[in-house]
């Protein structure tokens, strides 16, 4: 398992310019904001966690179509599917590979682009905190997306769609958590457990469903 | 018991797929026709009553809101009853049902939405808030299209079956947050009053278009169902045809 | 400001538009499909159950 | 006791319709499968059903004479399809040492190194190329080259010699026959002659059944 | 060309692509934005024209990728490279079919959207204008991306490089033009001129590049 | 003036190595060359170069005995890769069409019809159907139909018959010939013998002269 981790991380850095991609596209976003809102330091800092959030969703969805489709096209899903191996071991390691390639990349960009949002210390560690652990919930719950997606020819957005409703508790609580760190009154350890809590949980539900998908979808 | 193996055969005839072909034929001229006459009459109701004193003529919208307000959630119930029957009894007009199924309640999800924000407007002074209501029926509107979507983008109907299944399943939790976020959050939204424990708070003016138009509505609803039903059988058929024509290409060769 | 009435008229007009789209669509579908199933049926491709009797 | 591969009253569907129906067969150790007949006929869904990656409609592949647990037949079966399995942008060796600490071997025999496989293909030393700078016939054979750093007991290959040389055919007839002479299995499809003695299924296509020949 | 052009249209209808997935990407991607920000309807108001934008990009941009790829893996790139017809025209009519099926009917759901946001009917047709005008040289600077990344097995890096930066400007003015619109003292028009022209640069400059590239890279 | 296809001197790379050198031969109308050699001598390459899909290291590709103006000799070729060039979600009609428009036919000659195509390649009647619900050999053969719809005077084929079963091979066999025989020229890469009388270019490899047999 650990070669297949390798690998994919190797696929990554080699030819789909995974982690790049990501960054840049968040980057994009984040600077687009203060063009739209104008340059109201106190609002942008008041939206940055919520802004930093959604750029974050929106970047781990770009490749993560492919995560299967190109095993699929090559034949290599084929043979993941005859092992001896629980395919949810197979797709578990996939997704952690793809979080690592795309997601973590995130994460540590995160504290940059707060700066740019002019966001307090405190709110900047806060979200990006809260990115390392819910980041993943999304790569897991896309990987369920991945998966029915994967015989579709163009199958890229329809990724997307089914897992973006999906994705909107981790939006909700990652966000919060970031809010109550920087506003007294709320507290931040409860949204924060509550997204751990939503992490492992898909952990174990993503992958599960992912590989019923893959099995069924196989012809 | 043997009533119940009755019923069970009943059913089973009813599910097969020439049969029913056979039953649509039959009901739907009939159903077409009802349609139309309780429309005729639902729509002169709505405009003879007179108009609230509150709301004006505004209130006319409501003919038209509720309705497919209720229909939309209705035909979400059609489909989860069929991914039920496709789950649990693997029927094969069960996905047929919930694949015809999808455009419609889109459509009427789409109506509630546009004539709710054209109630709104006046009401309301907007479009549209991002209130509990108003936003879980986006959310089911878009869970129609993305149900749509899926259908289309898989051209085996078999294996699609399952994961739709799968997908309205999950998503049916939404219809019970639609029905009661007016009372699990204060919303800008109406509360019901139709359709409540202890009987109708509304005048009976306002009632009798409004049930003569959700009647009218709901037949609608079964009229299309059912054509969209016989449609989407005879597309399987033609697939199937054609994939049979496939294998036996080159035979005689 | 829209005056109450074209809110009226708008609802309704959009209802019955939508109503019309989608009776289109499925009487169009319909057409198409027999189309199919006549062309198909033409060109001697009959499903095996068909062939069979018509049995199940 | 000398493995065997059980096949009885199988069919399977495409879509809606049934390809073929009631195939039934005995594979033992050491023997080797020819699956044939005319394009369309059914032969690589055939091979997707004995390895696992189509459901049957009916009947059963079952694996007899093993003396350990395994969850599905499918895990003692290398399946080489129509594509290769392995990534352009990696190298051959890269690839290949994926796949066989992926695959692992199964109980029974190992797989032989990477340079020991890609030699016995005739391609020695060109494993530190990517896969996508092989030409068509150079990444079939090192395709095949994965039949032999992992060890699975039975081979199914559909159409594998379809773009290889004459010198590449004959390697791979030596590399079927070692294999079947180590108690192995080899069900493959072919429109050539395989150069080793095998029996022969024919496909007649159309949900007819295949025929023993 | 009118062949091509119906043949990438169908495509993109056929194959669960295009046009119906694209524009509910683009729904679900706005609807999610209240999320996060919260439901003030003020600030909604503010940063819609750029919530719009954004979800327009991102929806363009996912799936053009495979602009060429799709061609390539199956062999018709071999046979478009050797016809008379210039490869330029080739490209350009790929890149309308793929606006016309895609970028759109992002144009056409954007109001619909902007009333969602809470935007003033000035607002949402500035912000319509601004992408009818504007999302073409999104797929023309992703066509340059896409031919690029055809065919360089390590390619993916250099697009992302390439496309996302280049589609800054585009973002840029797209979302000021809208802006100005609103707020009285900024004027509309020059911001929309520059879009404009950087349109019609990309319509000019991008399929030119792609086609370089295409041919350069066939192998 | 009949046409001939004229190669002189033709050396090619892949990366940085040669792959062949000084390759030199004409083929005339109503002449077939088929291309030899061992895995990863360099037949692609040359089919390639041939078609103006790979630039050539020196040397060069013309035609001679043409009447009208080209811009390039590939514009009078076909050219048959690996690779089908035909969209799985189309029906089989939607794709020749598309494909027989968007080529058009060259000077001197015109393509026949859809059907007739298909018929030709004994798949009459399904072409209807998606590209994707064929076999493997149906798709192949369905791929070669393109070789009719447009006309062009000279068809490289790069390992036509690797997925075709016996009966396809006959009919596509008869269709070159019939090509042939209309003044046509054929170039095909193949590791099995084509069917029709033909000179032979056998390549080498490792930037080895071919040789003419
Ligand atoms: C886009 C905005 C709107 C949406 C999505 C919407 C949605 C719905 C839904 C789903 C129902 C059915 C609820 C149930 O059966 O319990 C409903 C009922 C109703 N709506 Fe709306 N609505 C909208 C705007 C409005 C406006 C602006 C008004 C009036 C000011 C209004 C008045 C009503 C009334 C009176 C009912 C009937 C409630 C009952 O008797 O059960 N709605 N609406
Ligand atoms: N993915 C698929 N979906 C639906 N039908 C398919 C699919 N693949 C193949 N078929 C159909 O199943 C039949 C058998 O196909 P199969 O690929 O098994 O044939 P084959 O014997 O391998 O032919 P070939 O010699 O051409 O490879 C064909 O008639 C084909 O139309
Ligand atoms: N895309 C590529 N990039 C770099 N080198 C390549 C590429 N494709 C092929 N080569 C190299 O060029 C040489 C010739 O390959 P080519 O595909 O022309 O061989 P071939 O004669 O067609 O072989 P086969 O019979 O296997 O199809 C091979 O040694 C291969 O390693
Ligand atoms: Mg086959
Ligand atoms: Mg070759």
């Amino acid at each position: 398992m650990t070669s297949l981790f390798l690998r994919d991380i190797k696929l990554s850095v080699r030819a789909g310019g995974g982690a790049l991609i990501g960054v840049l596209f968040f980057m994009t976003v984040v600077a687009v904001v203060p063009f739209a809102v104008g340059p109201d330091l106190n609002l942008l800092s008041r939206i940055g966690p919520a802004i930093l959030w959604i750029g974050a969703l929106l970047a781990s969805l770009l490749g993560l179509d492919r995560l299967f489709q190109a095993e699929r096209e090559d034949g290599s899903l084929d043979l993941m599917l005859m092992q001896e191996a629980p395919l949810v071991l197979t797709v578990l390691v996939k997704c952690l590979a793809h979080w690592t390639a795309s997601g973590l990349p995130l994460v540590i960009a995160a504290p940059l682009l707060g700066l740019f949002m002019n966001m307090s210390e405190v709110a900047i560690g806060a979200t990006m905190l809260t990115l390392l652990v819910g980041t993943p919930a999304i790569t897991f719950i896309g990987a369920v997306g991945a998966a029915v997606a994967v015989t579709l020819p163009r199958g890229g957005l329809l990724v997307s769609i089914l897992v973006l409703p999906l994705a909107i508790p981790v939006l909700i609580f990652g966000v919060s958590a970031a809010y109550a760190a920087v506003e007294d009154p709320a507290p931040f350890l409860p949204p924060l457990l509550i997204l751990i809590a939503i992490t492992l949980f898909f952990a174990v539900i993503g992958p599960l469903a992912a590989a019923l998908a893959l099995r069924s979808a196989s012809d | 018991m043997s009533e119940n193996s009755l019923a069970i055969r009943k059913f089973s005839d009813l599910a097969n797929p020439t049969r029913f072909l056979g039953l649509a034929a039959l009901v739907l001229p009939w159903l077409a026709g009802l349609t139309a006459v309780l429309f005729a009459i639902g729509l002169y109701l709505c405009f003879t009553t007179e108009g609230d004193y509150q709301q004006g003529e505004t209130v006319r919208i409501m003919y038209v809101h509720v309705p497919s307000a209720w229909l939309s959630m209705m035909c979400y119930t059609v489909m989860a009853l069929s991914a039920l029957g496709t789950l649990v009894w693997r029927h094969p007009l069960a996905d047929v049902a919930a694949r015809a199924a999808a455009p419609i309640g889109a459509g009427f999800t789409f109506l509630a939405l546009v004539t709710g924000s054209l109630w709104g407007k006046p009401m309301w002074g907007t479009w549209w808030v991002w209130d509990a209501r108003l936003t879980s029926v986006f959310v089911l509107f878009l869970m129609y299209l993305g149900l749509i979507a899926l259908n289309r983008a898989m051209d085996e109907p078999g294996k699609a079956a399952k994961v739709s299944a799968v997908l309205i399943l999950v998503g049916f939790v939404n219809i019970p947050i639609i029905k009661f976020s007016v009372e699990w959050w204060n919303t800008l939204h109406q509360p019901a009053s139709v359709l409540r424990l202890g009987g109708s708070a509304i005048d009976p003016e306002f009632l009798r278009p409004l049930l003569v138009m959700a009647v009218a509505f709901t037949l609608l609803f079964f009229t299309l169902h059912i054509a969209a039903m016989r449609n989407e059988i005879w597309r399987r058929r033609v697939t199937s045809m054609r994939r049979q024509a496939a294998r036996s290409a080159g035979r005689e060769v | 400001m829209m005056s109450h009435t074209a809110y009226v008229v708008a609802s309704y007009g959009i209802a019955a538009l939508t109503v019309v789209a989608l009776i289109l669509w499925v009487w169009t579908d319909g057409r198409a499909r027999r189309r199919e199933l006549q062309a198909l049926d033409a060109a001697g491709i009959r499903r095996r159950s068909a062939q069979a009797g018509e049995t199940q | 006791m000398p493995i065997s591969l059980v096949v009885e009253d199988l069919s399977a569907k495409r879509g809606e319709d049934l390809i073929f129906h009631d195939i039934s067969f005995v594979v033992s150790a050491g023997e080797a499968l020819v699956v044939t007949g005319p394009n369309g006929s059914g032969k690589s869904t055939l091979l997707r059903v004995l390895a696992g990656l189509l459901a049957a409609e009916y009947g059963s592949v079952r694996l007899d004479g093993i003396s350990f647990e395994i969850g599905h037949p499918r895990e003692l079966c290398h399946y080489l399809g129509h594509r290769n399995a392995m990534k352009r942008e990696l190298t051959v060796a890269e690839n290949l040492s994926f796949w066989k600490s992926f695959m692992g071997d199964s109980d029974g025999g190992s797989g032989i190194g990477l340079e020991e496989a890609t030699e016995a293909l005739g391609l020695g030393g060109i494993s530190h190329l990517p896969f996508g700078y092989l030409s068509a016939g150079q990444q079939r054979r090192m395709a095949m080259a994965k039949l032999l750093v992992a060890y699975r007991p039975i081979w199914i290959l559909d159409e594998p010699t379809a773009a290889l040389d004459a010198s590449a055919d004959r390697l791979f007839a030596a590399l079927v026959s070692r294999h079947l002479g180590a108690g192995g299995i080899v069900v493959a499809a072919t429109h050539q002659p395989l150069g080793v003695e095998a029996r022969e299924l024919r496909m007649t296509g159309f949900a007819g059944v295949g025929e023993m020949v």
